[in-house]
Order: C-alpha cells, then sequence, then structure tokens
C-alpha cells in the first residue's frame, strides 16, 4: 500500500467536478511537506516543489509540471474554470508548464496560462491568461496578461505586458540574462540535494 | 484599581527554519512565515523584531542580519544576503535582493529593491 | 528523510490590551505592545498587520482601524480616532494624532501627524 502524504490529495467535489482525480507524481519529483497539491497536476521527474506552495487544480484542471522544473516557495498554481490551454502533449491544460522551467518565490500562475521549456519566472510575477514562450526570462513584480510571449524574449522587472503589441517589442534574452535566472536556479539545486 | 490591562496569551504559532536560522526569543513572527539559510548563510533575528504573514527569509551567499525592532510587513520577500538595520519598516509585498537597508527607513508597500534586471523599471501599482 | 525544515513551535508574545479591543489571528504583534481603548472608541486589528515592539495604539473619541497588512514600526504612537488604510507603513518612533492615512502610505520615521499645537510645526528629527 502506498501512503500518501496529507498534504497531497483530491480535489474536493464541485458542480464541475464530480470525480475525484489525484495528482500524479513522478517517483522522483520533490514536494516538501508544507505544500499543498490538489486535484488533477501532472507532476514529471526531477521537479522540486519547495514549501509553503499552493497547486490547487479544483477548478481549472489538469495542471501539467514537465520534467526538471524547479517551483520555489510561496508560489501559487491556480486556474479559472473556463479556459484551456494546448500543452506539448497536445492535451488540453488550465496550466501548462514545460521542462527545465524556473518558477521563483512568490509568482503566480494563473490558468488559462502556459508556460514553455526553461523558461524563468521572476520574484512575485504573474503570469494570467497568458502564453511565454520557450526560454523567456520574465523578471521581478511583472504581470503578464491576455498575451503571448514569443520564445527566447526578455521582460524587465516591474513591466505590465497586457497587449500583443508590447509583447511583440519585448527584446531578446541576452547571455547576462542568463547569469542571473541561473544564480537563482543553482541555489534551488543546492536546496534539493540538501532536502534529500 | 492599578491596571485594567489584559494580558492575551494567543495560541502557538509555529515557525518553520531550515539551515543556520538565530531567533531572538522576543520576536513576533506570524504564521505562515518561511525562514531559510543555504548551506554557506546565516539568517539572524533581532530582539524584537516582527514578521509579518507569510514572509519569506532567504539566506544565500553570505548571512542576512535582521535588526533589533524591524518590522517585515506581510508576504515581504527577503533574498540573498545583506543587512536590515535596526527599527526598518519594510512595507507589506515588497522584495528586498541582497539589501543595505539604512537604520529606521520606512519602505513603501511592493516596492522592489536590489532588481538585477535590465530595462527600464516601473513600479507596479497595486490596484484595489 | 522527506524534509530538513524545521518546526518550532513558539508560544505568540503576549498583548497587553484594555477596553474593546479585537485582533486578527494572522497578525504579528511584537513584545511590549499596549492597545487600549477608552469606553467609546473601539480598536480593530486586521489581518496580517505587524505592530513593533513598544507600540502604543489608544483610541478615545471614536474607533481606530488598523486595515490588513498595515505596518506599524516600533515605538510608534497612535492615539484617537481614525483609519491607517491597509498596507501603509508607519516608520518607527512616528506619533500620528486621529489619524487618516492613506492605503499603501509609507510614513517617514518619527514624524508627527495630526499635531495640534499653534506655531511651527517642526518633524522631530532623532538624532543617531
Amino acid at each position: 500500500m502506498i501512503v500518501v502524504p496529507e498534504n497531497i490529495t483530491a480535489s474536493p467535489p464541485t458542480p464541475w467536478l464530480k470525480t475525484l482525480v489525484e495528482p500524479q507524481i513522478h517517483p522522483s519529483a520533490y514536494v516538501h511537506a508544507f505544500s499543498n497539491i490538489i486535484g488533477d497536476v501532472r507532476i514529471g521527474a526531477n521537479v522540486m516543489i519547495a514549501p509553503g506552495i499552493s497547486i490547487r487544480a479544483d477548478e481549472g484542471n489538469p495542471f501539467g509540471i514537465g520534467d526538471n522544473t524547479n517551483i520555489q516557495d510561496g508560489v501559487v498554481i491556480h486556474g479559472l474554470e473556463q479556459g484551456r490551454v494546448i500543452g506539448d502533449d497536445n492535451t488540453e491544460y488550465s496550466v501548462w508548464i514545460g521542462a527545465n522551467t524556473s518558477i521563483t518565490h512568490m509568482a503566480l500562475i494563473h490558468g488559462p496560462a502556459y508556460v514553455g521549456d526553461n523558461c524563468f519566472i521572476g520574484f512575485r510575477s504573474t503570469v494570467f491568461n497568458a502564453k511565454v514562450g520557450d526560454g523567456c526570462i520574465i523578471m521581478m513584480h511583472a504581470l503578464i496578461q491576455d498575451v503571448e510571449i514569443p520564445p527566447g524574449k526578455y521582460v524587465p522587472s516591474g513591466a505590465i505586458i497586457t497587449n500583443q503589441q508590447q509583447a511583440d517589442r519585448l527584446s531578446e534574452v541576452q547571455p547576462d540574462d542568463r547569469k542571473f535566472a541561473a544564480h537563482i536556479i543553482s541555489i534551488n539545486d543546492s536546496l534539493r540535494s540538501g532536502y534529500r | 484599581m492599578l491596571t485594567k490591562f489584559r494580558s492575551l496569551s494567543r495560541e502557538v504559532v509555529p515557525v518553520h527554519f531550515n539551515g543556520n536560522v538565530s531567533i531572538d526569543p522576543s520576536a513576533a513572527i506570524a504564521p505562515g512565515v518561511l525562514l531559510q539559510a543555504e548551506a554557506d548563510s546565516r539568517i539572524t533575528i533581532g530582539a524584537g523584531v516582527c514578521i509579518g504573514a507569510g514572509t519569506i527569509v532567504h539566506a544565500a551567499g553570505g548571512n542576512l542580519e535582521i535588526g533589533a525592532g524591524v518590522c517585515l510587513g506581510r508576504g515581504v520577500l527577503i533574498m540573498g544576503s545583506g543587512t536590515i538595520e535596526r527599527n526598518a519598516c519594510i512595507g507589506t509585498g515588497t522584495t528586498a535582493i541582497d539589501p543595505q537597508i539604512e537604520e529606521g527607513a520606512a519602505i513603501p508597500p511592493h516596492s522592489l529593491l536590489g532588481d538585477p534586471s535590465r530595462g527600464e523599471v516601473s513600479v507596479v501599482e497595486e490596484t484595489a
């Protein structure tokens, strides 16, 4: 018998969700005991879910989180009941997060939302009703809403990107931008090994 | 009668911490606070410090010192290494990376300090 | 082992209050704080409020409302009736009489607000 920790639960029955779907978490993924994962959440290999996180697929669902992605302390992932994105497996998701991506401290990913592979979502930034292409770096306190960010774009801190023209004008990621992102990610990697 | 003051001892609140973290016994720490120090780092919380609900203090690359009487508002994020000198008041929802905050400073809510990004930085206004 | 995080259960520092005072359970209140409401008055402390050591809140002649997410620094004095709207940050050593403080305001340390004296009003500067 597999003992399921009490912080990983099926979503409660609601008018729009009659069946109880439990999270599917790859055995190599790490989920901290102070984080809550509710409902149809599909978590890939080597994913790190730090403490103080709420991933709640009780309205919009399902959520997909790709291999080697890390989700840092204080992140919230939730979705509206309406609206879906197409994940890389050609299936509909409320929230899709690709592989090798970092969702950093206190970020909010609110479905419908798509975040590609190798992305960096900075401290306290929000992605809502939007698509962020592969390899994008979103810095701190930014808002990405109602737009599609092309792959490889850089969003400076404090930016509010809420129309497509702004999204299309963004600059490309530079090597120095990657350095900061890599620094934050490496901190988290050392944490990951520390937890194990 | 000398006093009508009552003392209400409220519930026991757990503090979640990881690594080398020292907390003065007189510090008041709200529910849901996370204090986390990497292997190379230390967090020191001084006397009478007040830390609001949901705040995250994450020391990396050096020590983080929170001086006596500092007030960290609700949902603050302190990341990296540095010092917040005594009696500083850090408004709700602020992010400070590698903080160097002076004694008694009052930092407005939702500030972003020590931001490493290039390009124009505009302050995110909160809508009520 | 799944986690190295430790949870340290700490007694919440007792809060000293007198009169009609309501405190949200998520508020963090440092040691030595006094909350006092006269018979005609009430104090309301909202969610996630942070109150620094030695601060005094004294409601008289009406209600004093401290909104959600407000941060009162160390040694602040709030006196009379009024409202401190949510997320405001009140610097250390400030005195506010009958406060009307806007949402998200950051009040510098050692300010004097609502001063009823005639003559020149000067901000009290602290010598370091």
